[in-house]
């Protein structure tokens, strides 16, 4: 019966949802107000008035700033959240039912592959970070590489080699680098721009590049070492 | 009708995906489970938002040397490079709830849950 | 000095930025977290100040963050309905001064939880201030996650039995309301191309169809519905705002569950400025679940003993009232339902704070152990009793005035039952608050130990006492705050030739 | 207009998304959502969002997968 109920439920929401839906300006025509109004102004002018070829870095980091300052704060929260929940509670001796939860012995092949291409990678997610005003990519994306990797180390090398990377003292700083890399950028964005997060692109680009430059890195960081605590939070627990 | 939900075939998707997370977050009773239907939901969202910036032919939005003139519209990608992260977000917060529930009651069940109250 | 352009973003990012440095701050020892948050929130209280006094000589003023004019970039913009700010800032003060005694006190917590405790709290209240002031669609959906996931971790930070339950039920409703804010929003920028609130506004009218943007109306309403815990949608509540740490509690339930109401606000900005869809319809539907709120939440509170669960129905009943003012949509229940944000807010922080102190000194939460309490917490119980009389509605305190012009409103609008439902709605608050009070004063204690506990502490004595002045003070001063939100009904309702 | 190809990887989505809903074992669960998101971002690779499908992919498909998995791992494996 249960399920009947939800069914229904679930059709009842679905028409207004279909029929909102199906009105909408037809899918992928070019006239839609959709990409006449603000986007339009942001591909033809984007590059030289926000200093980035890849526009939707541009639209990120310098005409919607203020939304990604608040994005990396939603990590940092999370991040917040997550130790709030879980510090403190020693893990009792894992007693799951059904299957053994103890870990799989971890083969060799595994080990070595990840050993292996952990140089490669690092390389890969910093071209990921540096480029992100070029070529798709950017601080989240960078970051989040990072963070993946620093995973898989943990789970290859053991706990006590990697957590070296996240110093007891050093592991804040590292977790709030992405906002106060924003905020750093913003006040030097105010003093030269008079507005805050204003980058000065038509006049000085050079000085615009390094500002995204110090906000992509900052992202990157922040974003790793705050996938990299949460993971090792959750883990250690 | 029909003629325009063929049109907008990405937007359908996106609902029939919302409507599958919906059906797995009230129907289903592992906490787990529950809130991979809310990442379902989630992604489905983002579906949306992407294909409504979607342009016939478009090309990314970089301005590169041989960037042929219809481009997709950067601000929804924008948006959903946001919204990966909130959702990211939600995630790592409930999955840490969800450990600690099951730390405390030893399950993730909800109709187990419910009669412990 | 008060129209320094910066004051704007000064005043959201301080917050933000003091919360991401409280780990750093605290690494040496944890006590310097609750003083570096205070500090944070003193420099905010004074952006804060300066941005009212601003909005209350110049009217309406925004700022453009990056330089951008308003359809290409963010635009924040402040408006008599931000300047609730101020009892944000306010509330938030004293929750983090409260909390010097009361982290200490929760025994399961661990101790190295606690600068992450004041870190949340910051961003909680810098998410606020965010959501109240933007007037960018997307900005808002990102200041509503801040705020959203920093009170998911707050009410589950007490560690207690059900607590991990309560608040991942309040996060999986949260999250899904969330979604479908985004989702309208994305229909919105469908329709009309940008996402400032003003420009949508003018654009929606040009629209070619309207099916899209009601269903986009729809689901911001249920969605913020689910915040401000209205009535269908209310479950979540009961559990997540009584088991949470007491200024937790007085933070969810004064502040939080406002922003839910001002996101109605700005949808109906927003909407009524189009006038591409008939709002009639919907306020209706909107007086019923307030008027059902009411006495539904009134009638629960009736039968609790536990006085935190009691409270958070009384909640879910003054944000009935609150909603019923905006659905009524006359001018007077447009400023009444207003104004009742910002002096439920003060009144629900006190009663809140007051049973803090009481469970912090006596251990007890329930009415019957805490019988003749009033004895032995003289000051805690006069806070108590002052925020009883001023949620009840009676005149002198800040609870009468805006309950008058809600029922002045009903009136106008020619729906008198509503103003007897709402005034019916009273009488079972009042019920349950004489309860309380008779339990205080008057009836023989079943703890005998309860006659010699010591009074609270100063640092939590002092925001119950101050708040429980402001409720009077407020009262009195009643007139101030309804003149001061009055421009901005009159701009709410003259689209509709209100 | 959406070509063949979208349409047959929004055919796939929407079959990994009823997928995840009949597994019984929430491990075979949470790879079939990796391989949802995985999907996700070819659609949108396809559709001229590069940005959004390295970031689906690398945060979809990476983070939020490794969660579920370390969360599987402190609690159980079977649905009841």
């Amino acid at each position: 019966m249960k399920k009947a109920l939800v069914a229904a439920l679930l059709v009842l929401t679905a028409i207004p949802l279909l029929i909102g839906v199906a009105s909408m300006p037809p899918h992928g025509d070019p006239d839609a107000p959709m990409h006449t109004h603000v986007s339009a102004r942001y591909i033809e002018q984007g590059e030289e008035e926000a200093g980035a070829a890849n526009i939707v870095t541009a639209v990120i980091l310098n005409y919607r700033g203020l939304d990604t300052a608040g994005e990396v704060t939603v990590i940092f929260t999370a991040l917040a959240a997550a130790l709030a929940v879980l510090i403190g509670f020693p893990a009792p001796p894992k007693d799951n039912d059904g299957v053994p939860a103890a870990p799989a012995p971890l083969s060799p092949v595994v080990s070595f592959v990840v050993r292996l291409l952990a140089p490669f990678i690092v390389l890969f997610s910093v071209y990921v970070i540096l480029n992100g005003h070029v070529t798709p990519g950017g601080g989240f994306q960078g970051g989040a590489i990072l963070g993946g990797l620093f995973i898989a180390l943990t789970i290859v090398l053991g706990e006590g080699r990697t957590r070296v990377l996240l110093p007891r003292r050093g592991a804040p700083w590292m977790q709030g680098a992405a906002l106060l890399a924003f905020v750093a950028v913003g006040i030097l964005g105010t003093a030269l721009t008079g507005y805050f997060l204003g980058y000065p692109a038509e006049s000085q680009h050079l000085v615009t590049e390094l500002m995204m430059l110090v906000i992509e890195v900052g992202i990157g960081l922040g974003g790793a070492a705050i996938f990299a605590t949460i993971f090792l939070q959750m883990e250690e627990e | 009708m029909l003629e325009a939900l063929w049109n907008n075939v990405d937007y359908v998707a996106s609902v029939v995906l919302f409507c599958i997370g919906l059906y797995i977050i009230i129907a289903k009773n592992n906490l787990i489970k529950k809130f991979l239907g809310l990442n379902i939901m989630e992604t489905a969202v983002f579906s949306f938002i992407v294909a409504l910036g979607v342009v016939d032919g478009g090309e990314p939005p970089i301005m590169g040397p041989d960037a042929t003139p219809p481009f997709a519209s950067p601000i929804p990608q924008a948006l959903v490079l946001t919204g990966i992260v909130v959702a990211v977000s939600t995630t790592a917060l409930a999955l840490s709830l969800i450990i600690r529930i099951y730390r405390q009651c030893g399950t993730i069940e909800a109709d187990e849950l419910r009669e412990m109250e | 000095m008060y129209d320094w352009a910066h004051w704007l973003p000064l005043a959201i990012l301080t917050p933000l930025l003091g919360a991401v440095l409280t780990p750093v701050v605290s690494l040496r020892s944890r006590h310097v977290a609750v003083w570096w948050s205070l500090g944070v929130m003193t420099v905010t209280s004074v952006a804060a100040a300066m941005l009212i006094i601003r909005v209350a000589l110049e009217g309406p003023f925004s700022y453009l963050p990056g330089g951008w004019e308003p359809p290409y970039g963010i635009e924040l913009r402040f408006d008599e309905f931000s300047a609730s700010v101020s009892v944000i800032v306010l509330i938030g003060w004293l929750a983090v001064l409260y909390s010097l005694r009361y982290t200490e006190w929760l025994r399961e917590v661990p101790k190295q939880r606690i600068p992450y405790y004041y870190s949340l709290l910051l961003l909680n209240l810098g998410g606020m201030i965010g959501f109240v002031v933007t007037g960018d669609l997307f900005n808002l959906f990102v200041f509503l996650e801040i705020l959203s996931l920093s009170s998911y971790a707050l009410v589950a930070f007490s560690g207690e039995h059900i607590a991990e339950m309560a608040a991942f039920k309040y996060l999986l409703m949260g999250a899904i309301s969330s979604l479908l804010v985004l989702f309208s929003i994305a229909i919105l920028f469908g329709l009309t191309g940008s996402l400032n609130m003003a420009d949508v506004a003018t654009r929606l009218s040009s629209a070619e169809s309207v099916a899209p943007a009601a269903l986009a109306l729809g689901m911001l309403t249920v969605g913020f519905m689910v915040k401000a815990a209205l009535f269908p949608v209310h479950i979540w509540l009961p559990d997540a705002h009584s088991i949470a740490p007491s200024p937790i509690s007085a933070v969810l339930s004064g502040l939080v569950v406002k922003i839910g109401i001002l996101g109605m606000i700005r949808i109906y900005q927003i909407y009524n400025t189009a006038g591409v869809i008939d709002m009639h319809w919907l306020n209706h539907v909107l007086v019923w679940l307030g008027a059902i709120s009411i006495v539904m939440g009134a009638f629960f509170a009736i039968f609790q003993d536990d006085i935190k669960l009691m409270l958070a129905y009384s909640t879910i009943s003054n944000i009935g009232y609150i909603v019923m003012g905006l659905g009524l949509s006359t001018n007077f229940s447009i400023i009444g339902g207003s104004v009742h944000v910002f002096n439920h807010a003060l009144i629900k922080a006190t009663l809140f704070f007051a049973a803090g102190c009481l469970i912090y000194r006596t251990g007890y939460r329930t009415l019957t152990d805490l019988r003749g309490v009033g004895h032995s917490m003289p000051l805690t119980s006069i806070a108590i009793s002052i925020g009883a009389i001023s949620i009840v509605g009676i005149p002198p305190t800040a609870g009468f005035l805006c309950k008058w012009y809600i029922t002045l409103g009903a009136f106008e609008a020619e729906q008198p039952f509503f103003g007897f439902a709402l005034i019916f709605g009273a009488l079972f608050i009042f019920i349950y608050y004489i309860r309380m009070v008779n339990a205080f004063y008057f009836q023989a204690p079943t703890h005998p130990e309860i006659l010699e506990v010591k009074e609270a502490p100063a640092s939590m004595l002092f925001p119950t006492l101050f708040l429980a002045g402001l409720c009077l003070v407020m009262g009195i001063l009643g007139r101030i705050p309804l003149a001061f939100i009055e421009p901005a009904a009159q701009r709410l309702l003259a689209p509709l030739g209100g | 207009m959406s070509t063949a190809f979208d349409i047959m990887l929004l055919l796939f989505l929407i079959a990994t998304a009823l997928a995840v809903a009949r597994a019984k074992d929430l491990l075979a669960a949470a790879l079939i959502f990796s391989s949802y998101s995985l999907v996700m971002c070819l659609l949108w690779q396809h559709r001229g969002a590069p940005d959004v499908a390295m970031t689906e992919a690398a945060v979809g498909a990476g983070i939020t997968t490794v969660l579920f998995l370390v969360t599987i791992g402190r609690t159980t494996r079977r649905e009841k």
